[in-house]
């Protein structure tokens, strides 16, 4: 059976604005597995991000609720010596952005380094260089003993982007976070890292959370996906189940957004609206539902909470049983294989 | 100063200054000689501030020097060979005895043609010098005769590169064609002994020898080598200057300070102090630093600073009359460069008397005395200051403050107020605004200018400060005609002069004078000051008579007027004796202290 | 990066003799000549004029330019008509005293910007931080000329702690250890006064960058990596904040040229500036000319060094 | 005769450096390419980052200089776009990619649109209120959008607005270069959507750029595919997708996601077979340089850059 | 990351979004100084003290205040004399206020001179970069070269007659590289902007780009850096003031107020000469720097405090 990683129950994180705490991530409970990708997807805004840095514990301003099991231990209440000895060891992370997560005054061998430092501190200097230049080779880097003592910004995108997954993976972690790995990537690259991703996780068997807003990402890589909406999740389920029988007005819009290079749409769907900011964020009843207009309002739930309409798959509020696109469009499901 | 009024004799006991009830003083009031209380320690260092807010330059050989600072300086290390009494004529006392011959010397006049020869012979002196045998350089080599002669040879010469060479040296015979390159020698220069040197002199006059020889050596054993033009900048003048004087330079922190130490040698005898440091002191920071009796003597001290710190507890204030006046002067002419002359404009703007009588009339220098000065600085009456008591004519009370007399002179002589705006026009009834140069510098000078501006004003007369503002020293100078180049926007500038030891004002005022700034010249003015300096002035009483008359036709004519006399506060501290500010006192050999740490304030 | 600074420096030369020219004929445009202030009735005017004429002040300013600027390229300054020494060496003795000011100054501006910066960077909204922020308003309106006499009353006269004039007590032998305490004392009050007003924009600006550097997501990076907070502060923030202030050196030397006008004229120490505001009211203008031009030259190094600084610092700027 | 043909055009970028700026080589950032659009259709442009496709978009509408190479626009040449006439200018316009800062932030959405309109039309100030309402109206804003600033509006609204303002001209071509990638996928069906809609309306041409292969598949008739400022291939949408010839061509299409999870180990082996080709056969395809070769004709709509035979 | 920066700031949310590239920066501008007390309290301050000095002087007569009276010297504060007399017993307060007026006026001439040249200059050489650039970079190094503090001396010992104005366009011909370059440099950032681009696709000319799109856009960038410049700039008149290279006394100026201090008897024994103007001076720059502080923060969303 699956062995879970982490376990998230309940978190919610708010962030101060003017005196008052806002939910960036609302009630949100989820499980990752050993050997499992669980995907996020959403729109811009939707909390992903902070999801992603409560579980590593780098906000340092957020008021943290809930919580966050990593092996059986609830990180939320570590100190934060406690919390730097998972970081980078049990846990790693991957940034979006290759240039900024990297210091620009530093060169690349040492930052990979620094990792190995922190965590093994009597590691020899020649050691720790030996397998830096591992590192830089197995997330295929060539000329890895060259780029050692490159500097940032003398690397493409891609290049340093796999700098970041070296650094991430360096420690063999047990759990992998990658927040929007591949957005500031062309496409081609953005295979290549997906790839080596994939083919890093099947080695050590790490569980991994991938933040995407790239559906087609998620079709590619996911196990499970969560679908995040105004900072809670509006569904859950395992990536066939997700993509074959999306139940959510909210997945089942953003699927029919997308043009895609398979499909022929004369017209793409459209959400009317735009995710409301985290002050705006409606306190209770369906968060979807301003958007959603010509849903009747009682189609919604008063406190719309998870339901589990089929084994591991959730979804949030009732509405989804009414839900239908307005111009009476036919939607399509995207199973046609080509 | 006899014309101040009222003077206390202060009794020796009280050495603070008494100040007036209405808060003046009065520099009658002040010792020129330090009093002496307490016992003098063996040795010991002295402090001497010098004041300046420049660094100074360090030509430290009196040759070649041109700063004050430098002179400072130099009193401590060198000095001349000459000393001279209060009526500032040369004693036997110091380092040499002179004493003019009955004729001219025969050797001498037969280096000349005959008909200069006769002149010489007939108005020329010859004076024989005897340096006395005690008299050594620092470095052990005996003061020589040779040394005399070859610094006269050396400011002729006309490589050299310093300021000195003048009438005083164009007075001797030879001087000119050694200055022209035409003689390879002074000829009226003769080197009779080590010790003995003669000089003949084209002219004699009572000047000579109340300032008019030059009594300073110059070290041939050091210097006697050297290309003259490079003495001036070599280490023996910059670095480790040579002299004969009391005290012999240690080091010199180049424009920061001098340390010297005693010469035991000296010809006076072994001097008391150790050693002396000279510092520059900002001007700024001169209470502060008495105060703390980081210095004993100062070069200068600011008048303006002595009525806040008068009852200073550490140290006692000398004072006297200072050889200097402040004064007006009226543009009157032009300088004609190519004749080197005055040339009087008769249709010049000032070239009525009675306006500048008036304008003299107009203000009330006892007031800007009493106010800006404390009594500090007092009323002028003539151009003969009383520094000069000999010479001065203090009977003759100038133009006094009139304003009343002012405005009748005006009326009478044709500058009325036409249009009735207050302000007089000019005789032809055209607008009249005349032109105020006056420099920068110091603290008083702007609200002084503005004073006499407004005083003028209050008889109808029309002055504006030239530019709107005052001119700072070198553009005042320049506009004024120190080179010849008179500006025509000045109509009239006030000045200052410190007068030379000699009381001969033709510096100042002679018709070939650049210096005669308001470029006044007549016949009169002339004879006068030649009578002044002629074969018969060497009577004193004779002499006295001439300036007196020449003082009364300066008020006469008002070329210039003066505004203000001034004097010299001098503030010691209390730990050092044998101090005195008396014209002639040389005595630094005699300077001790009575304790080792100098006194401060509480 | 030779190549850079060679290029840098050919580049000088224009300017360098533009900015001649201009000092020169502006020197020549002040009213008066260095002889003017011999005025003296004891001085023979002729003697003057002579003078002047030997000198060469009468010729047209182009001429004597030229012979100025032949002067220049044998390492000839001139001669100072006033000190009657070779510019060169004038301006040695006070660059010399200048120098150490600065360079002490420098050294206290850093001494107490780094802590003061990191401390309010690092803790930003806290109690020191706004204690010091406050300080950085007050020391940033504060003119340095009043801040300088304040202190010089305070420290020089009413406490009696510190010399209030001169580089050296005199009587010192050169060389000895006294001689070296004797100097840093005389330039302890001058140099503290200017270090504390100029300080406030290197502590503003490691402040702001610290600030920054907090947010920049490389530090996120790092933290993910499970850096210690200190590893955080040390490895990374206060390096990538500390080495722009490093390139301000080159720019600090500017600013201490013209707070050396008024702090060398404050406390009568006789540097640089002293000498040019006298040499401006003595009309020596060899030093006048001289003095400028140095410190044009200087502000072009300081703006090269802090290049070269900073392309040395930063591998992202590169330098050919 | 196409709407617009573009002849060898090339783009150099000087580099510059030294004291006097002296030009010290060259950006080739376009390099001879060659491409025509017919009226009203859609030309896709696509290639990765750097590629060149932006640089060729703002040549044609003269922000970039031209190198050398000839653009004729109607029949008409207009390499300098200053000097062309004023009617050719008009018909010629451009969204740009970022909606965020293709706006004047300080400037009301009235001002905005009727820029174009003040610089060629004369219109009273009634004339051009009404104008502008339409235009808003037209591009779905709320009439009291005129009043507003950008940053009153969403992404895709701001779009919407910079579209307005490129079709307030009427013009007849318009270069929009990636409109949509700036915005989340759900806006960017909104304007994909919207673009369609006006063209069919107007009669608009479109040179489409873009890096998403989806949304050009989505939109264009026509595609030009280019790598280091030079083509690759071209060729309609079916011949690029179904039948792409040029090894570039096809590692691009293999490295789209594939929407649906069920092919993904598929897609998986096919992506690297062709990366595979890609390595083994870079050579075949590329010159010494490592740039495409001259196009060759492989249908009568289908080019591709191959080392010509022989 | 760029995508995703902006999209934070959608609709409402313009708390990511630089204030500058937004036209309620006005209002966020307002709102940080509202908000910020300090800031607050010296806008007042600084206002009253504005409006002070210029309405006071206009019932003050220069001349009169600047006439001699040698029968009050160096008085203390009194009734007739709210500050004093100075040496020239002239009225210390009355120098105070019209000392400030040509103080303030200097500043603020100084500051709308070197603005308006540095804008320009700025503008022309970053918009359209290049040649043009270059040319007018290569005179601006040479300007920047020059050791503002020395050359204004010699200058001023040149002039013969100075008034407010000949006074500011000296300091002016030396002091307006800063704002050039950061105007330049903004402006090579900003014509870059697709807006710019925009602007040129549709037809308008270069000269009206320049100067009502971009300029506007670097409005809150030049209202911050006038409002620090004049503080610099007053502190840089009365310092030449106090080196004795500003107005004559006949023309009261703070610094020569302060400048009085340099004498030790007025230092020590007459404050009211030259401490109010020392303070004033303080107060002034602090008052201007606060607020050009907390303007600079509106503008830089980072700093900005709410
Ligand atoms: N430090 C913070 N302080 C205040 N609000 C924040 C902070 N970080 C994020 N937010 C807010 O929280 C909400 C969720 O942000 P988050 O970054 O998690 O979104 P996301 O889904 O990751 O979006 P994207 O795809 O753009 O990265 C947003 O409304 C954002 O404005
Ligand atoms: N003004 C310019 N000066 C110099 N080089 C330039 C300039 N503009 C573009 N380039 C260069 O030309 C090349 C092509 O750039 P271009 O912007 O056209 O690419 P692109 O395909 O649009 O890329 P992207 O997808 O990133 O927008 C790049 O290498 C770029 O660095
Ligand atoms: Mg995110
Ligand atoms: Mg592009």
């Amino acid at each position: 059976m699956s062995e879970p990683i982490l376990e998230i129950n309940h978190l919610t994180t708010s962030f101060r604005i003017k005196d008052e705490h806002y939910a960036a991530v609302d009630d949100v409970s989820l499980t990752v597995n050993k050997n499992e990708l669980l995907a996020i997807v959403g729109e811009s805004g939707c909390g992903k991000s902070a999801l992603a840095f409560s579980i590593m514990r780098l906000h340092n301003r957020a008021k943290i609720e809930g919580e966050i099991k990593f092996k059986g231990q609830n990180i939320t209440e570590f100190s934060t010596s406690q919390l730097n000895a998972l970081r980078g060891k049990d846990m790693g992370m991957i940034f979006q952005d290759p240039l900024t997560a990297l210091n620009p005054l530093m060169m690349i061998g040492d930052q990979i380094g620094e990792i190995l430092l922190i965590h093994n501190k009597t590691l020899s200097a020649n050691k720790r260089k030996g397998r830096v230049i591992e590192l830089l080779n197995k997330v295929g880097i060539p000329r890895a003993e060259h780029v050692y003592n490159q500097f940032p910004h003398e690397l493409s995108g891609g290049m340093r982007q796999r700098v970041v997954i070296a650094m991430a993976i360096a420690n063999n972690p047990e759990l992998l976070i990658a927040d929007e790995p591949t957005t500031a990537l062309d496409v081609t690259i953005q295979s290549q890292i997906l790839d080596l991703m994939k083919e890093l996780k099947e080695e050590s068997h790490a569980g991994v959370i991938l933040i995407t807003h790239d559906l087609g990402v998620v079709a590619e890589m996911a196990d499970r996906v969560a679908v995040m909406y105004a900072g809670q999740i509006v569904e859950i389920a395992d990536v066939y189940t997700l993509f074959e029988n999306p139940l959510h007005p909210y997945t089942r819009s953003l699927l029919n957004s997308v043009p895609t290079a398979n499909e022929e749409q004369s017209k793409l769907h459209v959400i009317q609206g735009v995710v409301p900011s985290l002050q705006n964020l409606p306190r209770e009843g369906c968060r979807f539902s301003a958007r959603i207009p010509w849903i009747s309002e009682s189609a919604h739930e008063k406190n719309p909470v998870l339901h589990e309409v089929s084994p591991g798959h959730f979804v949030r509020c009732t509405c989804y049983k009414d839900f239908h696109f307005p111009d009476g469009k036919k939607e399509d499901k995207h199973h046609v294989i080509s | 100063g006899g014309d101040k009024e009222t003077s206390k004799e202060s009794d020796g006991a009280d050495k603070k200054t008494e100040e007036k009830e209405d808060g003046l003083f009065s520099v009658d009031d002040f010792k020129q000689v330090k009093t002496n209380e307490g016992e003098a320690i063996e040795g010991g260092n002295l402090n001497f501030g010098l004041v300046s807010d420049t660094a100074f330059e360090g030509t430290l050989n009196w040759n070649f020097y041109s700063g004050d600072p430098d002179a400072q300086i130099l009193t401590w290390f060198d000095e001349g060979l000459l000393t001279w009494d209060e009526n500032y004529v040369y004693t036997n006392d110091g380092a040499a005895t002179y004493e003019p011959q009955e004729a001219v010397s025969e050797a001498v006049l037969a280096t000349l043609p005959a008909d200069q020869a006769t002149e010489v012979a007939e108005n020329g002196v010859t004076i024989k010098f005897q340096i006395k045998d005690n008299v050594n350089w620092h470095d052990g080599e005996p003061v020589t005769a040779e040394d005399w002669a070859f610094a006269h040879e050396v400011i002729a010469n006309k490589d050299y590169d310093g300021p000195r060479y003048g009438s005083d040296f164009t007075n001797i015979v030879g001087a000119e064609a050694y200055h022209n390159g035409e003689a390879d020698k002074i000829s009226g220069i003769e080197v009779l002994d080590d010790k003995t040197l003669q000089i003949t002199y084209i002219q004699s006059t009572p000047s000579l020898v109340t300032g008019s020889i030059w009594s300073y050596p110059l070290a041939k054993h050091i210097f006697g080598d050297m290309a003259v033009a490079d003495i001036s900048s070599s280490p023996e003048v910059r670095e480790k200057p040579i002299g004969f004087g009391p005290f012999i330079v240690d080091s010199i922190t180049p424009g920061e300070a001098v340390v010297l130490k005693k010469n035991p040698d000296y010809w006076r005898g072994e001097p008391k102090l150790d050693s002396v440091t000279i510092k520059v002191i900002n001007p700024n920071v001169v209470v502060q630093s008495l105060e703390k009796g980081e210095v004993d003597l100062i070069s200068s001290f600011n008048v303006d600073q002595y009525p806040d710190n008068a009852d200073m507890a550490n140290v006692e204030y000398l004072g006297k009359v200072d050889r200097a006046y402040t004064y007006i002067g009226f543009k009157l002419g032009t300088w004609d460069k190519e004749a080197g002359v005055v040339k009087p404009n008769p249709d010049a703007k000032m070239a009525d008397v009675n306006l500048r009588k008036a304008m003299w009339h107009a203000v009330d220098n006892d007031a800007v005395g009493n106010e800006f000065y404390h009594g500090l600085r007092w009323n002028a009456t003539t151009l003969v200051p009383p520094s000069h008591p000999e010479f001065h004519d203090d009977t003759n009370p100038g133009l006094t403050y009139d304003p009343e007399k002012a405005k009748q002179l005006l009326d009478e002589a044709g500058y009325k107020d036409v249009d009735g705006d207050g302000v007089r026009e000019d005789k032809n009834g055209e607008p009249l605004v005349i032109n105020f140069a006056s420099m920068s510098g110091g603290d008083t000078a702007e609200p002084l200018a503005q004073y006499y501006i407004q005083s003028w004003a209050a008889v109808g007369l029309k002055v504006e400060l030239l530019d709107g503002r005052l001119q700072e020293f070198n553009s005042f100078y320049e506009r004024v005609g120190q080179n010849g180049d008179d500006d025509p926007a000045i109509d009239i500038y006030q000045g200052a002069w410190g007068v030379g030891i000699d009381v001969d004002p033709r510096g100042l005022y002679g018709r070939d004078a650049i210096y005669n700034f308001s470029r006044y010249a007549s016949d009169k003015n002339d004879e006068l000051m030649a009578k002044g300096v002629s074969k018969e002035a060497f009577d004193v009483e004779y002499r006295k008579e001439v300036y007196k008359e020449w003082q009364q036709f300066m008020v006469d004519e008002v070329p210039v007027f003066p505004t203000l006399y001034r004097s010299i506060i001098v503030p010691v501290n209390n730990r050092v004796l044998n101090y005195s500010i008396e014209e002639g006192w040389a005595n630094l050999h005699e300077l001790a202290l009575t304790q080792e740490e100098a006194l401060k304030a509480e | 990066m030779w190549k850079f600074t060679l290029r840098r420096i050919v580049t000088m030369i224009p300017q360098v003799l533009l900015l001649s020219i201009i000092v020169f004929v502006l020197a020549k445009m002040m009213p008066g000549d260095a002889l003017t202030g011999m005025v003296d009735p004891n001085v023979d005017p002729n003697t003057i004029a002579e003078k002047r004429e030997a000198l060469g002040l009468n010729d047209p300013w182009y001429e004597q330019y030229t012979r100025w600027l032949g002067g220049v390229f044998q390492g000839d300054l001139g001669q100072s008509i006033h000190f009657k020494m070779p510019v060169s060496e004038l301006v040695w003795q006070r660059i010399v005293n200048s120098f150490w000011l600065s360079a002490f100054t420098l050294v206290l501006t850093y001494l107490i910007a780094i802590p003061l910066g990191i401390t309010s960077g690092r803790y930003n909204d806290s109690w020191a931080d706004r204690l010091i922020t406050g300080y950085t308003y007050v020391g940033f309106a504060m003119p340095i000329f009043i801040f300088a006499l304040v202190m010089l009353w305070v420290f020089g006269f009413y406490l009696d702690l510190f010399p209030t004039g001169g580089s050296i007590q005199p009587g010192i032998e050169p060389g000895t250890f006294e001689y070296i305490m004797s100097k840093i004392y005389h330039m302890l009050l001058p140099a503290l006064s200017m270090a504390l007003i100029t300080t406030v924009s290197t502590v503003q600006y490691l402040r702001s960058e610290i600030v920054d550097t907090k947010q920049k997501d490389f530090i996120l990076t790092a933290r993910a990596k499970g850096a210690s907070e200190t590893r955080v502060y040390n490895r990374h923030i206060l390096r990538n904040s500390l080495l722009p202030i490093a390139a301000f050196l080159g720019y600090e030397i500017t600013g201490l040229i013209g707070g050396s006008i008024f702090i060398e004229n404050i406390f009568s120490y006789p540097g640089m500036g002293q000498l040019f505001l006298s040499s401006i009211s003595l009309r020596d203008y060899s030093v006048v000319t001289s003095l400028v031009l140095l410190f044009g030259m200087l502000t072009i190094i300081g703006g090269l060094l802090s290049d070269i600084i900073l392309s040395l610092v930063d591998p992202r700027i590169r330098i050919k | 005769m196409s709407f617009l043909e573009v002849n060898d055009l090339k783009v150099h970028f000087p580099i510059r450096g030294g004291f006097f700026g002296g030009t010290q080589g060259y950006v080739k950032a376009v390099d001879g390419v060659s491409f025509s659009i017919e009226k009203g259709k859609t030309y896709g442009l696509v290639g990765e980052s750097g590629s060149g496709k932006t640089t060729t978009g703002r040549a044609i509408i003269g922000l970039n200089k031209i190198t050398s190479g000839k653009v004729l626009f109607d029949g008409q040449e207009i390499n300098d776009l200053h000097r062309a006439s004023k009617d050719i200018r008009r018909d010629i316009q451009m969204i740009f990619q970022d909606p965020y800062s293709s706006l004047n932030p300080k400037k009301r959405v009235s001002d905005i649109i009727a820029e174009p309109l003040r610089n060629y039309e004369k219109l009273t100030k009634g004339e051009e209120q009404k104008r502008v309402q339409e235009l808003i109206e037209l591009v779905g804003l709320s009439p009291e959008s005129s009043v507003k600033y950008p940053h009153e509006f969403s992404g895709g609204q701001r779009q919407r607005i910079g579209i307005a303002r490129a079709i307030a001209l009427k013009p007849k071509l318009i270069i929009a270069d990636e409109p949509v990638s700036a915005l989340d996928v759900s806006v960017q069906a909104q304007v994909l959507n919207f673009m369609q809609d006006i063209q069919k309306e107007l009669g608009l041409t479109y040179l489409f750029i873009s890096h998403d292969l989806g949304v050009i598949k989505h939109m264009c008739d026509e595609i030009g595919i280019m790598y280091k400022g030079r083509y690759v291939e071209s060729g309609t949408k079916e011949d690029i997708f179904n039948n792409p010839q040029h090894i570039y061509t096809k590692r691009l299409v293999a490295a789209i996601p594939d929407i649906n999870p069920r092919n993904r180990s598929q897609h998986l082996q096919f992506r690297q077979e062709v990366k595979k080709e890609y390595e083994q056969s870079f050579n075949k395809y590329f010159d010494s340089e490592g740039l495409a070769y001259q196009l060759q004709p492989v249908s009568n709509t289908h080019l591709v850059a191959l080392p010509e035979k022989g | 990351m760029e995508t995703s920066k902006i999209e934070l700031s959608n609709v409402e949310g313009d708390k990511n979004l630089n204030a500058t590239k937004s036209p309620s920066g006005w209002k966020i501008i307002g709102r940080e100084i509202v908000r910020d007390k300090l800031a607050l309290f010296s806008l007042i301050l600084l206002t009253v003290i504005i409006i002070l000095v210029y309405g006071v002087s206009l019932f003050l007569n220069q001349e009169e205040i600047v006439t001699v009276d040698l029968f009050s010297i160096h008085e203390k504060p009194s009734e007739t004399h709210i500050l004093g007399t100075d040496y020239g017993g002239r009225d210390v307060f009355g120098q105070l206020i019209i000392g400030t007026r040509n103080s303030l006026s200097i500043g603020i001439l100084v500051t709308v001179m070197t603005g308006v040249i540095g804008i320009i200059f700025g503008l022309v050489a970053g918009y359209f970069g290049g040649t043009i650039d270059n040319i007018l970079m290569r005179i601006l190094d040479f300007f920047m070269v020059l050791p503002f503090l020395m050359i204004v001396i010699v200058f001023v010992a040149i002039v013969p007659k100075y008034s407010i104005l000949s006074f500011s366009l000296i300091m002016t011909a030396f002091l307006w590289m800063g704002i050039a370059r950061l105007i330049r440099s903004k402006a090579l950032q900003e014509k870059e902007l697709d807006y710019v681009q925009a602007s040129k696709t549709l037809g308008t000319s270069n000269l009206k780009i320049m100067f009502t799109q971009v300029l506007p856009n670097l409005s809150s960038l030049i209202i911050v850096t006038m409002t620090l410049n004049l503080a610099a700039n007053i502190g840089l008149e009365s310092g030449l003031s106090f080196l004795g290279f500003g107005f004559p006394e006949s023309t009261p100026s703070l610094g020569t107020l302060v400048s009085y201090a340099r004498n030790p008897q007025t230092l020590e024994f007459r404050w009211w000469v030259w401490v109010p103007a020392s303070v004033l001076i303080l107060v002034l720059m602090l008052s201007i720097n606060n607020v050009g502080q907390a303007l600079k923060r509106a503008t830089d969303a980072r700093q900005r405090r709410g």
